[in-house]
Formats: C-alpha cells, structure tokens, sequence
C-alpha cells in the first residue's frame, strides 16, 4: 500500500508541468479560468501544441502516432491540465473514433484518416442519439439502405456536441430490422458537406450553443465508408464505451473549481460579514472537499484494477455518479457564493461599461451560466440512473 | 381556521390565470425577457389595468390589497406564468412609500403603471440593509449621492429609482432619476440595473426608514417564495406529464419506480413550501414578520433547488434546452434563492436571532 | 384564509390544557418525558381518567360513547396531549375496532364490546401483518375454515404490538382462495385465552419487547365472532386505514421531541464550546424546526380538505412520508448532541450507582434507544416506500 | 502508487476473517456482548494469541505493526465480525504508551493480552483533549486524581486505565486500578465504564503528553474509520442478499427500481469510505494525521449513518429485530459516530484549523 506516485510517475507528472508552464497560451489559461467559450481556432491551437509535442493522441498506442500512455499517465495528465487551465481535448476525433479505427478500421481507413485527426484536417463528431434514442441507443431508427456501392442515410441525429465546427460525423446507424434491436446496427463515417444534411443549432438553458441536430435525407454514402461489419456498429460501441470513460471522475475539473470557490470565498461578504465566517456555508465546502479528496482516491483505486486487468463496468459507473453530483455541488456553492451578483445574463454582463465593474473575480460572471450547462455532466453520456441501473445489475447478478 | 382565500382573491388569481393563458403565453415571454426593456410594456399596461399594482397596495394608500395573502395570491400566479414584468420592484417600492407616506410618487405606481425599483443592495454587500455603504449628504438645499448599487430587480425599466443610502441620522431613502442606470437582462430572465453614483444628486424621501425599507424586502421576500410556488407547481406538473409519455427502452418511463419516488419527494417539498409560505404571509406586518419571512426564504430556497434540479434530471435532455420552456422555470427557481437573501444567509439570521 | 384557530377552538384548547393540567399524573408525564416504557397499568390508570372525563374514543360518535370531535378538535387534544408528555392512547380497541365495529359490526358486537373497550375490561390487539405478508397484505395466508357453528384458524401472525397485555385480538384471515386474493379475507374476532394460540415475543433491535408474533394452531372460533360477512375484510380493512391514520403527521410528538432537543443543546458542551454555538449542528437543528412549523401548517390545511369531504389517500401518506422524516430526524440530532454519553444501554444504565451521575437530563438516557425504535416510524403501518407508490399512483393516473 | 496491502498483512486479514467466521459468529458475539464482562475472555486470549495486539504496535515497541495500514487490516475484520473484545482500547492505550515509552505495561499488554483503557471524556467535556477538566494534583510522592471519566471503551473488562488529567505542566497521563470505574455495556453491545475520581491515587506516567494523547486518539479514530468500512460492506451484502430474497406484491423486492438505486447509493458512498480511510491511514503519524483523521471521520460519520439508515429502511419490520443479524451493524455504524467525536465534532476542527 503506497498512496504516492513511484518517482517514474513524478518525473512525469513534472515533465507535464514544465510543458504547460511553457507551451500553454496565456489567453486560453485565462478563458479556462475564467469558464470562457472557446472559439474553433482556440481549440484547433491548443491541439497544435498537444501534437507538436507529441501529446495529443493520449489513447492512442505509439505506432500509431498516440503516446500510448498508462492509465496513470493518462490520469497524471488530464489532473495537470485541468489545474493549469488548458482546453479539454476534443474527443471526437482523439478519444472516440481513433481508438475505433485502430481497433475496428481498415488499413486504409486508418492511414486515411487517423494522420487527419492529428493534423487537425478533420474534424469529427458523433452521431449516436436520436430524439426517441437518448441513454436507449438499441431503438435507433436513422436508416442506411444499402445501394449498389453506396449506402442511403435517412433520419435525424441530435445532441451532436460541437457538431458546428466539424468536417465529418461518424454514426451509428440502422442497417438491418431482424433480429435483436442492437443487431442491426452499423458504424459509419460520413462527410458532413455531402447533400441531403441539414444542422440545425440547438440553444441549451443557459444560452450556449454547443450541441446540434443533425438531419439525413437520402445521403449517399460510398459503402468503404462503413468500419468494420456491416451490422457490428453494436460492438464498436460498447467498446467505444469504455474509452470515452477516461476521465470520468473529472476530478481535475473539480479540484480546480473547488480552489476557484476558495478563493472566492475570501473576497465576498454575507450577513455584513466574511464568508469565510459563515460556518453553515463553509461546512458545506468543506465536506465537498472531503468527498473530492476520497474521489480521488476512489479513482486511483479504481484506475489501479483496470490496470490489474479487471472489467471497467460498474467503477466506471460510480466515478461518473460521484463525480458529477460533487462537480455539480462545487458549481452550486460557487454561484451561491456570489448571492445577488450571480444574476446577470452573460451576454448582457460582458458588455457593462468600465464602471460598473463588480469587483468580482472575472470568472464570476459565468458562474449561473456554468452551474446550468453543467447539468448536463449527470445527464449526457449515460445518465446518472442508468449508471446506477449498469451497477444494479451488477451487484445483484447471480 | 380556514385556508380558502376570499372569493375577491380567488376571483383575482383566476382571472390573472386566464390573462397569461390566452394573452401572454411562455413563448411571448421569452421573446423578450432577454431584450431591452427585458418585459413588455404593452402586457404591463394591461396588467395595470387589471389592477396588479392596485392589488399588492393597501387601500389606505389607494389600493385594495396589500396584506401577505394578496401578495401571495398575486405573486403565485406571475411564478406559474414565469411573468417577467417589474411586479417585484413594484410591490417593494410601493410598500415603502406607503410606510413614509410619499403618496405623490406612489399614486403614480398604483394607478398609472409608473415604474419604481428598489435599490438596496451593492457589491460588496449584496444582502445586509443595515451594512449599507452607499452614502447621502447634504450640501444647502442639495443632497449627493455615492456609491455603487447593484442587480436592481425592474431597474432596467424603471423611470426612477430608490435608494437606500447611509445619512446622519440612519439610512434613509433617496429618489434618482433612473438614466444613471445601467440595465441587463438577468440570466432567468427579465430586467435589472446597476447603478453607480457619483456626486448624484437625489431627492431626499426619508432621512432614516431602516425598518420601512426592511419590511418593503420582507414583502418582496414573501412574493419571491409565493412565486416559486407557483413556478414549482407547473415545473412538477411538466414533469409529469413528460414522463408520462417519453419511452425508454420500450417502457413510459413514470412506470420506473426510482423516477416516481422522486416525483414523490417533490411534491412533499411543493406543499411543505405552500405551507410556510401561507404561514409567513399571516405575519406579515407583525413583529414576527421578518423571522417568518427568513424561515420561508430558507424553506423555499431548499425546495425550490431541489424540484429545480431534480426536474431537469428527470427529463434528461430536453430539460437542458432552451426551446423547452421546462428550462426557464428551472433557472427561475435556481435563481430565486439568489434574491433578498440565499437559504444561508436567512438561517444565519435565524441563528443569530435565537443567540440574540 | 385564517391561520388562527376559531374562538371555540380556542376555548376548546384551553379546556384540553386545563384537563391536563388537573389530572395527568405527574408520575405518567414524567415518564412521557423521559421517553420511559410504560407498564400495563400506566396505561390502564390513563384510559380511566380519559373515559371518566368523557374523552377516550375521540374517533367515536357521541351516540357510542366516543367524542363525536371534528377532525380538528382531535387534532388539539393530540397536539395538546403530546406537548404534556401524557401516555398516547393505545389505538387498536380505541381507533381501530371501535370504528369498524360502529361501521360494520352488528348490534349485538357493539352493544358487548364497546362498553369493555371503554372501560378497559378488555384489552385489544391486531392480528394483520403475517411473515410473508407486511405492507402486502392481500398475500395473507392465515386460514380460517368454516366448521360447523364454528371456524378453524391455523396460520401465524406478526408484529403485534402490545400483543403481550392483550385479551382478544381481531385478526384478517383467510376464507376463500377464489377469485382475487384481496377477495378471499375476512375480519374476525378471537379470545387469546382460546386454546391453540401461542404468543412470543419479538425483540427489537434496541432491545425493547413492544411487539410480537401469535401462531394459531386449530383455533375455534365461533362463527358469531365475524364482523361484517364473510369475505368482507378487504373493505373493512381499507375503511380502517383511513381511520388508523388519525394523527399520522405526529405534529405534536415532533414538536414536544424539538423542545427537548432545543433545551438539550442549552446544556452540553462540544469542541470546548457550548452546543448552541455550533452553527453547523444548529442550523441543522433550526431547518428542522421550519420543516416541523411548515408540517403543522400542511396537516392542518390537509385536515381541512378532509372536513370538505375530499378523499384522504395521497394527502396522507405525505404527512407520513415528511412527519416520519422530521420526527427521526430530531430523535438522530438529540442523540448526536449527547455525543459519547449516548452510548450506555439502557438496563444498564437504570443501574449505575448515584455517585455516576451523568449530569445529563432524565430523558438522555433514553435517547440512543428511542432512536432506534423511532425507525418503525417509516416502515410499520405502511413503509414510506409503500406511502410514496401510493402517492405516485394517483399523480399518474389519467 | 500501489492500493494492494503487503503480503504479511493480507495473511493476518485472512487469518482474522477466517477466525471469526470459524469461531466467533455473530450469535457468539450477541451472547457476550450485553451481559458482564461484555466480551469473551477465552477469545480474548486466542486473539491475542493470533497476535492481534501486537499487530497494532510498532517493532521497535515488540510488536510487529503499528502502521495506519496495520491499524485499518486489523479493524476492518473487527467491523465486518462485529467483534466486542477490547481492541479500540488496547490500540490507543498500546500507542500513547509507546509514544512516553512506558515498555514495562506495553509489554503486557502486547504479549500477555493485559486489558488497559484510556480514559479522556468527560461528561461535560465529551470530545475535547485540550478541555480536559480532570485534575492531577501532587502531594509529596502521591499523585491524587479528581474528576469524572465517563464512558471509557474497553473499562468494563480493563485492570488499569490511563487518565488523562489536568497538571501544572499540562495535560498529564496516570494510571489507576480499574477497581474505581463502574461497567456497563453500550447500545451496540460492548462494554465501557466510568471513573469517578475523587482525592483518587494514581501512578503518574507523564506530567505532560498532550500531543502523545492525541495522537493515540488519532489512531483509535482511524481503527473506527476502518471498523465502520468492514461493518458497512457486511451490512450492504446482507442488505442486498435479503432484497434477492424478500417477495412482495408477488415479486423479487431487490427487482423494485427505487431500491436498486438506494442500494447503489450506499455501494458508492462505502467505496469513497475506503478511500478516506485509506489516505488517513497513510497520514497517521505525520504532520497532517489530525487532519486527515478529522476528514475521514466526517466522511464515515455521513456514510455510515446512511448505510446504517437506509439498511434498516430496505430490509422493512425484519431489520427493526434484535434476532436478525443486520440490527446489530446498524447499530454499531450509528454509535460509531458518536465515539471520539462525530461529524459535526471534526468538521467544525476542519474549519477551526482552516480559519487559524
């Protein structure tokens, strides 16, 4: 039992440091920070860098140009970048359809478009749910009907994330009815400027635009565009499942939202007096720190069997619940610190004049809007009670 | 003992029922709850006209209401329809006009619609009348305002604004000219301000009104938990009725257990919150207002975040929308606990009141 | 709306009060404050002094012996009988048969047994809940054969309170296997002294003897010991829980349970500091008081919802659901305010000698124990899971 | 980073379980646990023979543990096996007793299985070292004790017990003979005593040793930590084993949604329990041991309490029974929470020591 990194793993863990200290844009830091938007370009240069050093392709092996990183590596990595403010990775294109084409692709799928990716040519998002098809992928109904060397897409896909900035979508998509629902599905890659596609924006509570819908009438596609079988889109997808669950806990998001409430805390009054003083609030934080500390641990944990080679299936599914409802609780706090203060409408805010300055830390001003998008954490991905359903069947199997 | 409202408060809430049902519908109120003025004005003629404003003023002062229950009979009625009219502004800002007796002014809310917000709060002391900073004094004739008051409910549509403002003899009450104004939209919708001060001159209403001024944010305490309890009835009641028809995995997900349980608890908490919202409103005006009022404002503050959060849950995605008007009453209800002081900071006054 | 009780509400509250005043026994209240047992003849010497005032069947018309009291003068004296630590009334003779005697039973079983129920000559206890068959009583298997004149019961029942003071029981049992399983039961009435019945003990977790089981071997009973017809008791046993639910919120024990704890904190000492200094255990304590003052206020508007005659179901089981929840949480809070000083069992503690005062009120003794009992409270008389299907029921319908 | 214990310790966790379950059941366990001396002398022994106390002390002290790592192996097994015998007593008097180097007790207590309790609470002093009120007063060669101990772990079955009491070079340690105190078992079965002192002789082992005190409190925090993760892990299999069992309405009960996901609920919060007790274990002894231990004991003290709450709630009228095993875990998770100081006790240290 050794709860602390082998020097291995601290000499990596500072090798990340250093990377970030130099090569991390000060402008991108300070959107992070700050809970910012970012812009294509801000992400298209943020991936720039990652892949300059070779970093950017974190699950992917090394002979195909990824780090081929442990899961402690992997961990050590996103915790510093999300302590350093950097960019998330897009995964559409990194985390999801690489690791689907190293496994699944063809040769030539894989010399064709996995360079792209990490070149930032394409970019890619996901077409899995349907209005009628949310945490229920099996009842898909987007059709794609083989004819001649071409299949014809018919259907509508949503909640497309950064659907808005991408060249391409890979889908899931209905290719046979016999048979078992999952049985009939298939994985497949699509250009989004071929005709018959229409996406259509879709404004979330808080405002934003971050996710779309996608619609397919009669689009062609040529049938090499199909990875794998035709009619094992299922299996892809479980197996691309367990990759989109790294960094499920986030626990580097939350321990850098959770210093961003500390720090808030000693700058706002309440009652007439500091915050700080306030020992209902602050029990309240500090319990949710406690609860992050064990998480982290928890993840560690966790991180450790997968390594020992066990299945990922209900840990996975406990990080993501936990993970969430402290994330969510940390974001409740921060906007709850602020009082009054939280209220105005981003938009608005950002165009008050000179002085009206609230005196607030500048990241204050996203605080409501962040707290609403970020409900999405437990909802998006498999929802929380279909997390608890996967570990349900689980501990009661047998 | 009897929990039935009077057939004129019954007849009032019906008749606002019907108005927003068939004339100002949640699609009107999102086209502009967002925009400048942040509410519309040709509505707010109407509601005038329909006697809101008259409602939520005694009939001493001119009104024919005024008392904790018109208020939450009003108040309920504008949370079910997410209303975004400066009603709130309206009923602080006649409330203490009424206490200082400045009929002039007051006579002008009442009955022609004028539009007055209260300003009280500020930066760096967002929810504690008696730590306010923003200073009043006295030069001859002239008095000068200074300091920096912020997110003013209706200020961004009020014509003048009321200010609280420290003098020698307390706090006291100041009209300004709303152009000094900055209006936004707030992030669940509807308008406010801030207002910075500078050397501003202002009409002197009261020298020193603390308790006034106290008692109007009591009364706007009051029609905050009143209107999240209306906005929790329909939020619950959309719920439902979506789950009802969504399928998963070839079920109606109501049939899930888990989910209906927790429908369950939202109810409790929605009649819990009716109840001492109905109990703070029968002491409203009395010695006991402000300690009732600070037990309702935490009660609400604890359900409404939780039918809040748990409706948005419960729907999955559509939930986080904008299109669907779930989404609206959600951030409604997140935002309320924001105003006129948070589930902490009314317990803290309790707690300070039992230590007292 | 008027939230003040009516001038003759008043004066009816202060009659109640003054009868308590004049004759509770100081020995009994003391007891009801300390949260002791209360022997048999506790019991007995209270329901005498009630019966003698005229107020012992307050779910009973006047024309039976009962108080004829609205729903809200039943309310004020329990509210008012609780805040005096008096003995509660023992229900099952009182608030359970008498109704469903008054409502079904023939002319002949009031005349013999209200009179004994009134005057104590007979002891009541309810014979329902079987081991297989708790919140699901249509599953009851108990059987009652006709023979002759007579019927024959073989089966068992389970968590019979105060069964071990009793003299008769009135059982649901099982006459027809035919048709729906709720169809098939019947309500009959038994003497304990019969031959065939067996009653043990049941120990509960705090080491308590309140309730038992009772197994009937070949036990006759005459025929004349139905009430209602035969295969009746599913309606009498609906019509029953309706009036079993007389009281559910426990306002009045909630809030005799508050100023116990709020007295409580006034005296003990945490981390050095008086307990009223501690805002994070006090804000706990006062959210719990506006949870209780708000249910006062729900019981009574639900209370008059049923004087205007709309049907009691799902505005029950809430009052269940929350009195339940508030009442175990003030029971958790007033032993976590003793700290280690709530650990001694209790027929240990009657015995430490006097030199080993606690220094700790009377009641404290009792706190760890009453809080483990208190957890019937969500799971006897319809499990609050029970309560929320209930409710859950009749929000979907239609 | 490594989460899996050394080969020796796996060995002395496996040897434990398998003892318990050979030869100490839990209808053993309810057998000795209520009735003097509260727990089993002739397992004692054997226990002690297993090497159970010396796992729990240090090399250097003769035994052959003494880590935070030893400490949570040990007590786990304890908490799964409900185990009344006096191990909390015999960790903190075995620690603070090698911290002020009094080998000759430590000796018997690590190789003869010689029952020592630590005695520091009070009753108006339930969880503060630093408040202690007992005082130890100095005449001639004799040291006299005053003062009221009250619910010593383990001083039911103990020959001596350690006082922490008051000197005028500060919090001091002597030992008296355990003739003074009076037994009695707890709620959750187990014994403890008090100690009235008055003008009481006692041998003095250290004038001053405040932090040794606390710091032996801090292991016998953790070995709770520990104990509350084993009893919670058997509490949330026998919940789940009943539910698979248990008909209601004709159906599996553990098939109803609404408890499935409370059984999940549980099952996440015993994982992040493990988790803080494991990172409090590897910070006993340093500089963050009071911090770490304050942490976990919060944490265990939520957990545990939830577990404990929503076992009996699942299991219905079964779990409210004294034959049925899982009362019995429930109320030890409860009490748990109320031994050297509970959630609320080491949350408010947390922000005491943020605050400073």
């Amino acid at each position: 039992m050794d709860l602390t990194f082998t020097p291995e793993e601290f000499a990596f863990r500072d090798e990340v440091r250093a990377f970030l200290a130099d090569s991390l844009p000060a402008d991108l830091a300070e959107k992070g920070h700050n809970g910012e938007e970012l812009t294509k370009p801000d992400m298209e240069r943020w991936h720039a860098l990652l892949n300059e050093r070779g970093w950017l392709a974190v699950t992917w092996p090394v002979e195909n140009g990824g780090t081929g990183w442990s899961a402690v590596e992997r961990h050590i990595f996103e915790e510093e970048c999300a302590l350093a403010n950097a960019p998330r990775i897009v995964p559409f294109g990194l985390n999801m359809l690489g690791p689907v084409l190293i496994k699944f692709g063809s040769d030539e799928q894989k010399k064709q478009i996995l360079p792209r990716i990490l070149d930032g040519t394409d970019w890619w998002c996901q077409g899995y749910s349907e209005p009628g098809a949310g945490s229920d992928l099996a009842s898909l109904k987007t059709k794609a009907e083989r004819d001649g060397d071409d299949y014809v897409i018919n259907g509508q896909k949503t909640w497309t994330t950064l659907g808005q900035h991408a060249d391409r979508i890979f889908c899931l998509v209905r290719t046979s009815t016999d048979g078992k629902p999952q049985e009939g599905i298939s994985f497949i890659l699509v250009d989004l400027d071929t005709p018959g596609i229409e996406m259509r924006p879709i404004k979330l509570i808080e405002g934003g635009h971050e996710v779309n819908e996608v619609f397919f009438t009669d689009v062609r596609v040529p049938a090499s565009n199909l990875v794998g079988e035709e009619n094992q889109g299922w299996t892809i997808a479980k197996y691309l499942l367990t990759h989109e669950r790294t960094n499920i806990a986030g626990v580097g998001f939350s321990t850098r939202d959770l210093q961003r409430l500390q720090a808030l805390t000693e700058k706002v009054t309440r009652n007439g007096k500091p915050l700080t003083e306030d020992a209902v609030f602050m029990s309240r934080l500090k319990e949710l720190e406690i609860d992050l500390e064990a998480l982290r641990i928890t993840n560690l944990r966790m991180l450790q069997k997968a390594k020992d080679g066990a299945a990922p299936g209900p840990e996975a599914s406990m990080l993501k619940i936990k993970g969430t409802v402290i994330r969510q609780g940390i974001g409740a706090l921060y906007r709850t610190a602020l009082g009054p203060n939280a209220a105005p409408y981003l938009p608005d805010v950002e165009n008050l004049p000179e002085e009206f300055d609230f005196d607030m830390p500048e990241e204050s001003a996203t605080a409501a809007a962040t707290y609403f998008n970020n409900r999405k954490l437990s909802i998006f991905g498999g929802s929380n009670e279909i997390q608890r359903n996967i570990i349900a069947k689980e501990m009661l199997r047998g | 003992m009897d929990f039935t409202h009077t057939e004129d408060r019954r007849m009032l809430a019906d008749s606002l029922r019907r108005y927003f049902a068939e004339q100002y519908t949640i699609e009107e109120r999102n086209a502009v709850a967002y925009e400048t003025p942040y509410h519309n004005p040709a509505k707010w003629q109407e509601l005038v006209e329909l006697g809101i404003p008259a409602a939520l003023v005694t009939e001493t002062a001119g009104g024919f209401g005024g008392s904790g229950f018109d208020i939450c009979i009003v108040f309920e009625e504008l949370g079910r329809a997410l209303c975004p009219e400066p009603l709130l502004s309206t009923l602080m800002s006649s409330n203490v006009l009424t206490s200082i007796k400045a009929s002039d002014l007051l006579n002008k809310i009442v009955n022609q619609g004028h539009q007055v917000a209260l300003a009280v709060f500020e930066p760096d002391n967002p929810d504690t009348l008696s730590h306010v900073n923003t200073t009043a004094t006295q030069n001859g004739d002239v008095w000068q305002l200074n300091g920096h008051k912020s997110v003013i409910y209706g200020g961004a549509s009020a014509t003048e604004i009321l200010v609280a403002a420290r003098t020698e003899s307390g706090i006291g009450l100041f009209c300004v000219s709303a152009s000094h104004s900055h209006g936004y939209a707030t992030i669940d919708g509807g308008g406010a301000a801030d207002l910075v001060l500078v050397d501003t001159e202002a009409t002197c209403l009261s020298e020193a009104c603390e308790e006034s001024i106290e008692e109007a944010l009591n009364a706007g305490r009051l029609a905050l938990c009143a209107e999240a309890v209306g906005a929790m009835d329909v939020l619950h009641e959309m719920t439902v009725e979506y789950l009802k028809q969504r399928q998963q995995f070839g079920t109606i997900i109501a049939t899930f257990q888990a989910l209906q349980h927790r429908l369950v608890d939202m109810a409790v908490e929605i009649e819990q919150a009716r109840s001492i919202t109905t109990l703070a409103a029968s002491k409203l005006g009395t010695d006991e207002s402000s300690q009732y009022v600070s037990k309702a404002k935490n009660l609400i503050g604890r359900a409404a975040t939780l039918v809040a959060e748990e409706a948005t849950q419960l729907h999955g995605g559509i939930g986080m929308t904008w299109e669907y008007a779930g989404s609206h009453y959600t951030k409604r209800l997140i935002m309320i606990d924001h105003q006129l002081g948070d589930r902490f900071v009314h317990i803290n006054r309790l707690l300070d009141e039992s230590a007292a």
